[in-house]
């Protein structure tokens, strides 16, 4: 038990996905500048990549390694993804369409946030069971979202600041996204007693 | 006629100098007692700060075609370089706090803009860089009642090669602690480690406890002239005192108290100093509370179990990544609307 | 693999089908920000077909005078695109006008009525025409059909009820300079 | 999974259902294209990636065993052990036995140290047959960059004479079990001053297991070869 | 029976220095008195707010005191009267007091010196109907003295209840050196007690609360005096704890009653009303002696020698009221109205309006120019003492950088411009004049909406009729054909043929002309396209 | 000639991918901490997106227009793991240290935007320019972030060069006793240095369109 909390609690912060493993900046420096996409684009990712790290531990488990396929496995897994994001968008568009308002337009950006295929690779490579790949998944994704909207925040904020003419945009987005990643190595060594 | 400037006609006589000059004054009584108790070494590192601050913050204002004394004037990179001289060891390489503070005004306080728009607290920023850059350096202090020996903490400020440490550095209270309670085959209980070693004194740090009682002396006085509001030291002791307190009552041998927990370290600085920058932190009252309370815990948490002996500096800058949506969510009624729902 | 091959393929392409033609809200997004000059200058029939050539991708957001600044930085944060300064080609933001016709000399053709979009133009064949200044959004479109050259372009003028408050001066660029 | 969602019937159209077929078989031509070069590739590269993998493995050991120490093929007389509190094992661990002209000649045990500064050290540990180390190797471990990662010999400053190696060719003769500490806590051995827990956590956990490799020497040559070995431990990476 | 009543508070609020006293030595005279009449009064029709009365005179007419010389245009607009009798010199543009230093429109009267009344008479306001009394009020240029100048007939109103819980009349005057309403207090109680009977009376309030600051204790006891002498019922003077802005509509009907009027809503909703104590006495006088405004209480004080109140016709060059005062010679700039809230104005030659409740001489020494602005360091002292419990820094720092929809989230339309944030701001920001360059942006973007909303209805209105148009003149002229050619083909060759062929031309045209159309949009969307793969 | 030239230009500095684009960060981010780390997975990269770009504007008369992202995606990810397959046998180092950023080139943003914008739409020889180009523009921007941290972080450039030709050696570029400024080399360092590059590249485009007005005057008034 504890040590499920411990994947979480390191997936979430003390390996923060965006900010202490480095993956899926892209739409962290993209979909950033305002809070309410923000919170879009987190809740849409936390719902494909946990789905997407539970079905990829299936496929990796009950297909390709019984087939002696494991060369398949980043094919096989973008695709999954890939569907994913694409049945996903059917069924809420069917069921709901005010989730599909919200979550519409960020499904189709998830193919290209390289964590949704990191974190299932980072499973596989982590030997991780079924149960600790979808909180590993899981975990990651409140991760990703937690550092997007609390970048949005404060990029909303800086949107007013006198920033030096050469550092307006992306330069100043990105240092702060490291003043961000500076600021997370403080939970350092809070999930070492694995 | 003259329309240059519109109403209000008259203003109440408030600078922005005279509020840092003020948090200056408050840090006098806890730089006596840190000189008192570990020698004149600080009053170096201060001028190294000072220095580093106003030349850094004048050499950028020139960069960025602002005008230069209008702002260096203003003290704000001063009560930056004193908190970085501050919450540094006493004996680091002289180096180690001119670097700190240029990272903290030229990158961390100018390219946001400067005075006022960075969201970081530059100090803090800064302490943090250089924690994570050089631990080893960063995690040497003196030991207290070693004031006399002020050449030799010269020869370690200045003084470059290999560095003597055995003869007057010792490890903090805070790392001794952890230390031993995360040992693995060591059977240290809290009450044991503070009562054999040296490091620890009546309630906090050996020395360490009089010179954060002297802050909060200054904290009280920098409160009662409305520079500070009540809101953030308070949140953030209490915060600190019921986390170490609830862990204590549960387990006493693992978990020091909440005395011990508010004395030592940098928590006094950092309820009355840091966590109150009004520029990185939240700003609405219920905000406030959030605010410090987020602080003061992240902050024990990272004492405790956490890699750095201290946690202030991170845990600060952790609650100002929240500090806007903080203040975004808690923003007070405005008049006539109290009863309104919230959206 | 084979087997998710042909089921996404089969996926894909009823989706794809199902899903094509579908009303584009962003079109209407865009519409609104739009002064609805329709002045044309921008290189379309009207504000609403730029609108839609911007939603395809087809046109830059940068092409419409009229708007000015304000406009662009506004499209620019609706479609997530960096702010880009008006395109020269396209001309160049102006003060408000509104057209006023010269009525000792209007003759009275018409042509100014059928060429003035917003219907913000009065009168009737043979007599002098006079234009709605509330209506008009100075398109300039009225302009050149008029054969005898009566209509011109005149600000907006500043009245106390239209005045604004300047933008605070900075006091600290006025020490150093 | 995608069969789940693909057995729910929506009602389509006939000609959605012609253009769907058309598209998934172009699809599948595709992807058997592509999984053609991709198996291809595997095929090719296969050997070489395994002998990569062995060659790695031997590569580690050689760090602690020099080859000269043996003449059997250490991969192939391995054992698994169970996991080991004197080794501050969790999980099962190998120890690979050296053997020259059939007799033992030095045992390659796992270990880990469970009490870094920042989590846990894995060692791989080579002790000879005369219950003398053959060496020490740090294989994993978290220690604070700059400061507690000495212990690794290529981050150790002083590449001349590294801290680990001062265990080698040392043994319960030359140091006393109850020496086997830092300086610090009474031992025998050096630490980097302001970094002691790293080497505290080493020092004592290569103790532990010299002396279970000393105690069990016999019985862990004796045992048998375990088949079921093809665990690719060193796969385990964290980024 | 004050000390029982229960006072309440409103947060925030500053303590400047009042610097009354000066101009309260003197009593208050008519300025006709002591300076005679200008050579002419310029009379702005612009006075309230609202819509711009239209000028009712012409040059070269005569008119006699309280004439109506504009009438009000549309809903909310006021009445404007010449202020003494003689000839119109001009309808013209004239500098108007106001900070833009732009002009508008203006009546100018050359006094003959007679001072003529029009012939006027009490309105016999409790026979008549409400909506009657209204007009009345509005014919008679009523409107709010207190600083607002809203036409005062639209808010005699006993809202939805049909009766007022409180009447507040606000003689707070919390502003430092205005005096005005002080000293009409102690002059003319009666009249402002008995005109707050009236308004009492309009609006059925249950009762009235006059609402004095307690640094006035001279205002105080005279009405209660008044009250005494008048012996009007229902009426209460309640001295209100001193502390700018107490007079704030909100803010005293917040004290007196512990009613929170939110931005936007109108006070009647919530059982209350605010007036000003000139304006109770301005109903007075336009019910009970029929007399429509033309003047009031305003005081100069400043940076004079003599400040003082007098009583000024509307349309009096300010610069004669600084020439009585005797305007000390390093005066630097007129100010209309008070130090926190006062405009300044572009010349002392404006004229004296109904708004100007005080004529305000500055001096560098006096109103020093604020030392250069920092930029804000979020200390939130501006926060503390906002009386309509604002976040002014985050309103500051968006409406600084433009970004006018952040700052309208963080309320930016409830700010009164009372200016306490900028007394206390310790980075000496204008603040409130970022405020009031976000608002009129925010309004100027608002209106060029609503025109762009507009034009799209028209011009899809346009485009519309044009289709139909087109059609049914297609329709009108193919039907026309065949029935020529029917006729033809009847009549053998007899009819004139060029009539069908005209008609198959029309048609053929209309159908090119929509080809046309439908050809036009395609190339337009080609030519865009090859740009799009090279980015 | 003028048209690869332009591509060229267009990919190595215009619309670089790294600084411009801002496509493709992770890789750039995380593997930046050294030279060799950068270069091994820039080249990796390289070779993906030419190949990728090439095959796309070869196929792209097949792909039926609903599919062609997945069909993208495919190509993508196959000759990914053809390069993982490669560099897991031949530089069997570099690829424990490169790790799951390799297969990750399939998520790269910038790899399936190139193929979507460029190839699906050019011929064969300008798509496989476009890729390789704009791989070696991200490249670029790699090997630099990765000298500079590694110069900053620990005084040397070319750590581990060893992984890739083992008799090479790194070359110590500050003195031994540079007490190293580690935070360049963590994750922070790389938001950092990459923050200050593109801030120097906007200084650079500034300068230079500054000298284009002073030597080109707006064109006078007709
Ligand atoms: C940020 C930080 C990281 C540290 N990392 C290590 C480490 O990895 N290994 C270690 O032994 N000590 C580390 N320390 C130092 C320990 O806290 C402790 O001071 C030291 O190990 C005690 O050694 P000494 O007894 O030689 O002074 C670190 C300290 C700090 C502040
Ligand atoms: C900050 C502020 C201060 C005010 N102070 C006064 C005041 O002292 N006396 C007053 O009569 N009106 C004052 N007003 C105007 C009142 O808000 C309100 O408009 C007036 O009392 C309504 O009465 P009226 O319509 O009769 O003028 C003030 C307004 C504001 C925004
Ligand atoms: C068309 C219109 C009708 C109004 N009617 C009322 C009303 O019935 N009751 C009322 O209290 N205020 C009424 N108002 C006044 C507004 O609420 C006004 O903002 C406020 O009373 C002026 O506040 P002051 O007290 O600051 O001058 C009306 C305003 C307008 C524009
Ligand atoms: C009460 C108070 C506390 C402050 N604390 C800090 C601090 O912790 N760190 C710092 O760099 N500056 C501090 N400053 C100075 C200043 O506000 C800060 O440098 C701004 O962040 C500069 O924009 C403080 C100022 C005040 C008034
Ligand atoms: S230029 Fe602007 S205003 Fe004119 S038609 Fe185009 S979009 Fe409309
Ligand atoms: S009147 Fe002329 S300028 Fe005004 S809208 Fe009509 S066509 Fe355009
Ligand atoms: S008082 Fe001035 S400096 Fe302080 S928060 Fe308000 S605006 Fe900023
Ligand atoms: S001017 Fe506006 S923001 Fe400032 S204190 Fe007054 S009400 Fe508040
Ligand atoms: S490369 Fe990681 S999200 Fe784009």
């Amino acid at each position: 038990m504890s040590s499920y909390i411990f994947i979480l609690l390191g997936a979430v912060l003390v390996n923060n996905v965006v900010l202490v493993r480095i993956l899926g900046l892209c739409p962290f420096m993209g979909v950033s500048k305002k809070l309410e996409t923000a919170l879009g684009m987190g809740a849409a990712t936390t719902f494909v990549l946990t789905l997407g790290c539970g079905t990829s531990f299936v496929i990796d488990h009950w297909l390709l390694i019984p087939n002696q396929l494991e060369y398949l496995r980043t094919l096989s897994f973008i695709v999954t993804i890939a569907a994913i994001v694409q049945l996903t968008e059917l069924v809420i568009q069917k069921t709901s369409p005010v989730l599909h308002q919200v979550l519409g337009i960020y499904l189709p950006l998830i193919t290209t946030n390289c964590a949704v295929l990191g974190i299932p690779l980072l499973n596989i490579a982590l030997r991780h069971n079924f149960m600790e790949s979808l909180l590993f998944g899981f975990g990651s994704s409140v991760g990703f979202s937690l550092a997007l909207v609390l970048f949005a925040g404060l990029r909303e904020r800086l949107e007013g600041a006198e920033i030096p003419l050469y550092f307006r945009g992306n330069p100043i987005a990105l240092i702060t996204g490291g003043l961000m990643s500076l600021a997370f190595m403080g939970f350092a060594g809070l999930d070492k007693f694995k | 006629m003259n329309i240059a400037f519109n109403s209000p006609y008259f203003r109440k006589p408030a600078s922005v100098r005279s509020v840092m000059l003020r948090v200056l004054l408050a840090l006098l009584p806890g730089i006596a007692a840190y000189v008192w108790f570990f020698g004149a070494a600080i009053l170096v590192q201060i001028a190294l700060a000072s220095a580093a601050a106003l030349a850094g913050e004048a050499a950028i204002l020139r960069l960025r075609d602002k005008p230069v004394w209008l702002f260096v004037s203003d003290g704000s990179a001063l009560v930056t370089g004193w908190l970085i001289a501050l919450s540094f060891p006493p004996i680091a390489p002289w180096w180690m706090v001119v670097v700190a503070t240029l990272i903290a005004v030229v990158i961390v306080k100018h390219l946001y803009g400067g005075l006022g728009q960075n969201p970081f607290n530059p100090a803090m920023a800064a302490f943090c860089i250089m924690i994570v850059a050089y631990p080893q350096l960063m995690s040497q202090w003196p030991a207290a009642g070693h004031h006399g020996d002020f050449a030799a903490q010269m020869q370690l400020i200045f003084g470059g090669g290999e560095r003597q440490l055995d003869a007057v550095t010792m490890a903090t209270a805070l790392d001794t602690l952890r230390t031993a309670l995360h040992s693995a085959d060591s059977h240290a209980t809290v009450h044991g480690v503070t009562s054999s070693q040296p490091t620890f004194g009546m309630f906090g740090g050996n020395g360490w406890e009089w010179v954060a009682a002297a802050y909060l002396l200054g904290g009280v006085w920098l409160v009662q002239q409305g520079i500070i509001t009540w809101h953030i030291p308070v949140a953030f002791l209490a915060a600190l005192a019921a986390a170490a307190g609830l862990a204590h009552g549960i387990a006493p041998d693992r978990f020091a108290g909440p005395l011990f927990h508010l004395f030592s370290g940098g928590a006094m600085l950092g309820a009355f100093f840091i966590a109150t920058d009004p520029v990185s932190g939240a700003t609405t009252p219920r905000g406030k509370l959030i605010y410090a309370a987020g602080i003061a815990l992240l902050a024990w948490i990272i004492r405790t179990w956490g890699a750095y002996p201290d946690g202030i500096a991170f845990a600060t800058l952790l609650m100002n990544i929240c500090a806007p949506l903080i203040d975004l969510n808690t923003q007070p009624p405005v008049f006539g609307h109290k009863n309104d729902k919230k959206p | 693999m084979a087997l998710g091959a042909i089921i996404l393929g089969a996926a894909l392409g009823y989706a794809s089908i199902k899903f094509k033609v579908e009303g584009d809200p962003l079109v209407e997004k865009i519409d609104a920000i739009l002064p609805q000059t329709q002045c044309g200058q921008c290189g379309f029939p009207g504000c609403k077909p730029y609108a839609e050539a911007i939603a395809k991708g087809e046109a830059d957001i940068n092409c419409c005078p009229p708007g000015g600044e304000e406009g662009i930085r506004k499209l620019a944060d609706l479609l997530g695109r960096e702010f880009k300064p008006l395109s020269e080609e396209h001309g160049v933001e102006k003060p408000k006008s509104v057209a006023f016709i010269d009525e000792q000399t209007c003759i009275g053709c018409t042509l100014c009525i059928q060429a003035c979009p917003v219907d913000a133009i009065l009168g009737a064949a043979k007599q002098m025409h006079t234009i709605v200044a509330k209506r008009c959004t100075g398109c300039e479109l009225c302009l050149e059909p008029c054969p005898v050259d009566c209509i011109a372009m005149v600000p907006i003028p500043e009245t106390v009820e239209n005045w604004k408050w300047k933008y605070p001066v900075h006091p600290i660029k006025q020490v150093t300079a | 999974m995608i069969e789940e969602n693909s057995g729910a019937p929506t009602p389509r159209p006939p000609n959605v259902f012609r253009i769907s077929t058309s598209t998934a078989l172009v699809l599948l031509l595709f992807t058997l294209a592509f999984t053609a070069l991709m198996a291809a590739t595997y095929q090719f590269t296969k050997d070489k990636i395994e002998a990569n993998a062995l060659e790695a493995k031997m590569e580690l050991i050689g760090t602690v065993l020099p080859p000269s120490y043996y003449d059997n093929d250490l991969l192939k007389d391995s054992i698994e052990l169970p996991p080991t509190p004197a080794l501050g094992t969790e999980v099962p661990s190998h120890v690979y036995r050296a053997r020259k002209n059939g007799e033992p000649a030095a045992l390659v045990l796992e270990a880990v140290a469970p009490d870094g500064y920042s989590g846990h050290i894995d060692l791989l540990i080579a002790v000879k047959a005369d219950g003398r180390l053959a060496a020490v190797r740090v294989t994993n471990h978290h220690e604070t960059p700059g400061l507690g990662d000495y212990i690794d010999p290529k981050k150790d400053k002083n590449k001349a004479k590294p801290w680990i190696g001062q265990f080698d060719n040392v043994g319960f003769e030359e140091v006393k079990p109850e020496e086997f500490h830092v300086r610090k806590d009474g031992g025998k051995f050096d630490a980097h001053a302001g970094a002691t827990i790293s080497a505290r956590a080493v020092t004592n956990a290569v103790g532990r297991a010299l002396k279970f490799a000393v105690d069990n020497q016999e019985r862990l040559f004796e045992e048998h070869h375990d088949e079921r070995r093809e665990g690719r431990h060193e796969e385990r990476k964290e980024h | 029976m004050n000390a029982l009543r229960k006072l309440f508070r409103f947060n925030g609020g500053v303590k400047p220095s009042y610097n009354k006293e000066p101009s309260t030595t003197e009593p208050i005279v008519d300025f006709l008195d002591v300076a005679g009449m200008p050579a002419e009064y310029v009379i702005p029709l612009h006075q309230s707010i609202g819509g711009v009365p239209h000028p009712l005179v012409a040059p070269g007419e005569h008119v006699k005191k309280g004439q109506l010389i504009g009438g009000p245009d549309g809903f909310v607009s006021s009445a404007v009267h010449a202020s003494t009798s003689g000839l119109v010199k001009a309808v013209e543009h004239r500098l108007m007091p106001h900070t833009s230093g732009l002009t508008a429109l203006c009546v100018v009267i050359e006094p003959d010196g007679k001072d003529e009344w029009i012939e006027h008479a009490p309105v016999p306001w409790r026979s008549m109907a409400p909506d009657e009394v209204r007009d009345a009020l509005r014919d008679a240029g009523v409107v709010g003295l207190g600083g607002a100048v809203f036409p005062s007939y639209l808010k005699v109103n006993p809202g939805k209840k049909g009766a007022l819980d409180t009447l507040v009349i606000n003689g707070a005057e919390c502003e430092p050196f205005i005096t005005c309403d002080d000293m009409q207090m102690r002059q003319y109680g009666e009249t402002i007690v008995r005109g707050a009977g009236i308004l009492r009376d309009l609006t059925k309030a249950g009762q009235v609360l006059i609402g004095v600051e307690d640094n006035k204790p001279e205002a105080i006891a005279a009405m209660n005096a008044a009250l005494k002498a008048t012996g009007e019922q229902r009426i209460e003077i309640v001295p209100v704890p001193t502390r700018y802005p107490a007079g704030g509509a909100k803010q005293l009907i917040r004290v007196l009653t512990g009613i929170e009027v939110p931005h936007g809503k109108r006070s009647t909703d919530y059982g209350v009303q605010c007036f000003n104590t000139g304006t109770a006495y301005g109903i007075y006088e336009a019910l009970e002696l029929g007399r429509p405004l033309i003047s009031r209480v305003v005081t100069v004080a400043g940076n004079v020698e003599r400040p003082r109140n007098y009583i000024v016709r509307f349309g009096t060059p300010m610069k004669d009221l600084m020439n009585v005062a005797g305007a000390k010679p390093d005066s630097d700039r007129v100010i209309m109205g008070g130090p926190m809230m006062g405009f300044a104005m572009p010349s002392a030659d404006v004229p004296v309006v109904k708004a100007t409740n005080c004529v305000l001489v500055g001096s560098p020494a006096l109103f020093p120019p604020p030392p250069p602005e920092m930029p804000c360091i979020r200390c939130g002292e501006c926060a503390k003492v906002c009386p309509t419990d604002l976040q002014p820094f985050e309103m500051y720092w968006f409406s600084r950088a433009k970004i006018f929809g952040k700052a309208q989230e963080y309320h930016l339309f409830d700010c009164i411009e009372c200016g306490c944030c900028a007394y206390v701001c310790p980075s000496r920001i204008p603040l409130v004049d970022y405020y009031r360059f976000a608002k009129s942006e925010i309004w100027a973007r608002e209106n060029e909406k609503a025109a762009a909303d507009q034009a799209r209805t028209r011009y899809e209105f346009r485009m519309q009729r044009e289709e139909r148009e087109k059609q049914e003149k297609a329709a009108k002229l193919a039907a026309k054909a065949a029935e020529t050619k029917a006729k033809l083909a009847a009549a053998g060759a007899a009819a004139p043929e060029d009539d069908a062929k005209k008609a198959l031309i029309a048609a053929a045209m209309a159908r090119a002309q929509q080809a046309d159309k439908a050809a036009e949009a395609a190339p337009a969307a080609e030519a865009a396209q090859p740009q799009a793969p090279q980015e | 000639m003028g048209i690869y030239r332009e591509i060229t230009w267009n990919s190595l500095w215009k619309q670089n991918p790294g600084l411009v684009q801002l496509l493709g960060m992770c890789p750039l981010l995380a593997m930046s901490n050294s030279i060799v780390n950068a270069a091994g997975l820039g080249l990796a990269t390289v070779f993906v997106m030419g190949m990728s770009n090439y095959a796309v504007a070869l196929l792209r008369s097949f792909i039926p227009y609903e599919i062609r992202i997945p069909v993208f995606i495919l190509i993508i990810a196959a000759l990914v793991t053809v390069v993982d397959f490669a560099m897991n046998a031949w530089l069997h180092d570099l690829y424990l240290v490169l790790g799951i950023f390799i297969p990750l080139i399939v998520t790269n943003c910038i790899v399936l935007a190139r193929v979507e914008a460029f190839a699906a739409k050019n011929a064969a020889v300008a798509s496989a320019l476009d890729g390789a180009m704009m791989g070696l523009g991200l490249t670029l921007v790699l090997v630099t972030l990765g000298a500079i941290r590694e110069l900053i972080g620990q005084g040397t450039l070319l750590s581990g060069i060893d992984m890739v030709f083992p008799s090479a050696k790194p070359l110590q570029i500050l003195s031994p006793d540079y007490p190293g400024f580690l935070v360049a080399i963590l994750p922070p360092g790389a938001f950092f240095v990459l923050g200050m590059l593109i801030a120097g590249r906007n200084w650079i485009e500034a300068r230079k369109a500054r000298a284009a007005r002073v030597e080109k005057p707006a064109p006078a008034a007709v």
